[in-house]
């Protein structure tokens, strides 16, 4: 097996824990609606640890899923198969999402901004390039809007933690304090980034994200440095625990077999 | 009652040059066998629908044949990019192509205004964003019962819409199973419909989970086993996973797609006519 | 998770005076056993909302305990009549009986609007006819592509949905099948969720044609085997026709539908108590 | 075997004769949504003689059910066992309904007017009095809005074909020619008012409903003293074919069948 940068047969690289939080942040969660990649491999590793009844609803409309190996694609046959319902695509958006049947969504981004806004859609290369182009919005606008909470996961870099997004694909926190309720969207919006480094959590106050948490041996200034706008910090930063024999040991047996199936 | 048909008659007789196509499949049942006769039979200045456009439009768009994309997530499921795709975008490469860009939930809908008879479709969605300013199919529309503006998209009506199925009856009946996605929307909001399967049988066994769609719902039904490849059918085959892996390689790179067309597929890529 | 109740309780539990109820079924799995426990608890001052108020709702309405209706078709299917909803409507009697009145389409898109989380719903009906100006439920939206109006009808939200079912599981996941109508719908759309079921089984076997609530969208289930009757439950029992045909003499008159009620519910005919 | 009033063992009574006539209305149509009662009777009939591929979709759900006896409600076990998709209700009214996907639409009425409109909601009874109350609109503002073409049945009455509604619950021809083009209804709305006399139908020019069928024996003054306007003639008015052996012979065994599972 060979670990993730950084990772020993015990510790926990940078990535691992990063994933291991985001399983974390599903702890006393019912519902989850789940992307491929990081966001499914988060929540199966919440159902082996900290929510094992968490149900789990996937896009392609497999309510209840319960793979009992990571999908490699949101529309694996295992996903049917364990379901404890399957329904139509349209049904998964307007019945269950908008519905407000479920408590956590989970979003990738290639840029987020301060206010915990997306842009998954293009990237601006500069005077006389076009724009480089991403894969686009997906479910992400309503997963945003209508899911009771959000967890974004990103990379700690400062191409992806943006001063100023080049195109506002998912509205986050807007542009501060009572904008998603302005816009009458009905979930509370992103209340994490889960990074490689650590945790921005919007302050309480303006909305904006703020460090709270990092990972063992990261420093203020690193996770600053990584960060494209000049990043506050909580009243206290914690300090990410690391990863239980338990979590890691469920994370690498997940990923392992996601990669001898290849 | 749908014809029993050979795919390349089926394909030739019901998808003309400039039509709008959707082809659905949310990762399973992904129709490529008719993808690729229509790159064979060239049949071009299409504008494509669908969802998540994977390697399928990758594909199609690569090989020179769409002027339009009508879509909410374009990329390489678990893969990363579609390179063809960006291509086009980034640089008109064979040819420029144009955008209505929409999210999943607006998608979806838009399929269910089409298959519904309706000229447009009502979610709570789009709020905030850049993406209804791009788009002449997003609006709004006020509920006249409680003042909320709600955003409103323009129903999907594509000219022919294709699918892939694990059976059809002989009098054109199609039964499909597992996760079923929105093929149901997308074939009742089409003018004409194409089905490949699996395979032809004397009776549809009724089976948990899947939907039967009658044969007077269907133009057409070509028996094309594996006709879902690299894609999958539930119960008759698994994904390919290293195919779409390895079209990571292959489209990166213009000279290798050309090379995979001709010797994959069976065609050359084409300029564009107008 | 639903909790599995005794009926008794579920019902106080759940259902209060002045609440919007909708028990649904289309002829099939009709929740009468959950009714007549309403009836012998008295619940009162409801607004009933059902596609079909049939024999289920003349019951409820003749026992007085319904304020208001709200349905699209209020027959006895394939009798004629329902004598107690016309006492109501035409005489007050034993309490007077507000309507607001849909057609089919309108009630079925009212609950779609109601699961959906949106405050209306769009459809291409009621034209030129009286039904819009007697509803407040029924309005116009036009749409922002085409300029068509088109009707639009508020949303169903009942605080309680009530529906019998095959089976659950003992974690309450529900799972019907055959005919299942409007219950998806109505469940979704409902502040809470009572489900009447013929067995609780320890595994829910998948099964062609059905389809399966999760236990969390569900407050509780009650085995209640035969709780449908005189309709019926596919696999368990069949329409009890002979019931709805006699209940066209027992509904004609008074005294005999309080005898009924008193003979065959434990009941008496509540005044208003407003 | 009772036959229905005025029929013999070889002659159809004038009731058994209008659901023959109504499921000869059938011939060439390829979807009919099927009410219950004299609906179901004659699309029943119509596929044991002159549509037997006519697909039957009921509101309930069943679309081309395919019952082996007269199914006794809407919601008829026999209609989901036979059928070949069984969908919700609010599929079968917006896809397949609303989706102009049904040639014919069968209606009864109440009251039915001169430009064919339908009241099936109340039926005034004088000053001082209460309306009677009528069942109300089920699928049928619907039904005549989408269907192709609209058959309606009704018993042949002053009371029964009205020169004005107590109710507008579903609109036929409005008051005339265009007015359906006018309101946006995409089917051509009534074609035929099938009677237990003959049949009426909407003059092409006025859209008013005309004379232009009668049972054999039955005259044109009956029939017009059982109408509640005055009732034009068509230029030709035909006489009603009588039932050939294998009609009558159907229709009965349907029927006996369903009395015997009462």
């Amino acid at each position: 097996m060979s670990a993730a940068g950084g990772a020993t047969a015990t510790e926990a690289g940078p990535d691992e824990l990063m994933e291991i939080n985001a399983a974390r942040a599903l702890a006393g969660a019912r519902t989850c609606f789940v992307g491929i990649g990081l966001p499914s491999t988060a929540a199966n590793l919440a159902r082996r640890t900290t929510a094992p009844g968490l149900v789990l609803i996937y896009e392609s409309g497999a309510i209840g899923a319960k793979p009992s190996r990571l999908p490699l694609s949101i529309g694996d046959g295992e996903l049917a198969d364990t379901a404890d319902a399957v329904v139509s695509v349209p049904e998964v958006f307007n019945y269950w999402l908008q519905g407000g049947r479920i408590d956590v969504g989970f979003l990738g981004a290639a840029q987020v901004d301060r206010h915990a806004n997306v842009n998954t859609t293009l990237i601006d290369r500069g005077p006389g390039r076009p724009p480089g182009r991403l894969p686009g919005a997906g479910g992400a606008p309503e997963i945003a809007a209508s899911c009771g909470r959000v967890l974004l996961v990103v990379r700690h870099a400062p191409r992806h933690l943006v001063p100023r997004l080049d195109f506002v694909t998912t509205i986050g926190h807007g542009s501060g304090p009572g904008d998603r309720a302005g816009l009458g969207l009905p979930g509370r919006g992103p209340v994490a980034v889960i990074t490689d480094l650590g945790v921005l959590r919007p302050d309480p106050d303006t909305a904006e994200l703020v460090l709270t948490e990092l990972h063992p041996g990261v420093t203020v200034e690193r996770a600053r440095a990584a960060t494209g706008w000049p990043l506050r910090t909580a009243a206290t930063v914690t300090t990410t625990p690391p990863p239980t024999p338990a979590e890691l040991t469920a994370l690498r047996e997940l990923k392992s077999q996601a990669k001898e199936e290849r | 009652m749908a014809d029993i048909r050979d795919l390349r008659e089926a394909v030739g007789e019901l998808i003309h040059d400039g039509d709008t196509v959707a082809m659905e499949g949310f990762t399973h049942l992904i129709p490529y066998a008719a993808a690729h006769e229509v790159i064979r039979q060239g049949i071009t200045d299409l504008t494509l629908v669908r969802m998540t456009p994977d390697v399928i439009y990758d594909q199609l768009i690569g090989a020179g044949l769409v002027a339009k994309l009508v879509f909410s997530w374009g990329g390489n499921p678990g893969v990363g990019s579609l390179h063809r795709f960006r291509d086009a975008v980034e640089n008109g490469w064979p040819r420029p192509l144009e955008l209505d860009e929409h999210s999943h939930a607006g998608m979806a809908n838009r399929y269910v205004a089409g298959a519904s008879g309706l000229p447009f479709a009502v979610l709570r969605g789009y709020r905030g964003g850049d993406m209804p300013e791009r788009s002449a199919t997003i609006s709004t529309v006020t509920c006249p019962f409680t003042g909320e503006e709600l955003a409103a998209v323009a129903a999907l009506t594509p000219d022919v819409t294709v699918i892939h199925a694990q059976q059809a009856d002989r009098a054109g009946n199609v039964r499909l199973w597992g996760l079923t996605g929105v093929q149901k929307e997308a074939v009742l909001a089409a003018r004409r419909v194409l089905v490949t399967v699996e395979e032809i049988v004397d009776e549809l066994t009724p089976r948990p989970g899947g939907l039967t769609l009658p044969g007077w719902v269907v133009d057409a039904v070509a028996e094309v086993p594996g006709g879902a490849h690299p894609s999958y059918a539930a119960g008759y085959s698994t994904r390919d996973n290293a195919y779409y892996r390895d079209w990571d390689a292959v489209s990166r790179d213009r000279a290798a797609f050309t090379v995979w067309l001709e010797t994959e597929v069976g065609a050359g890529v084409r300029a564009v006519r107008r």
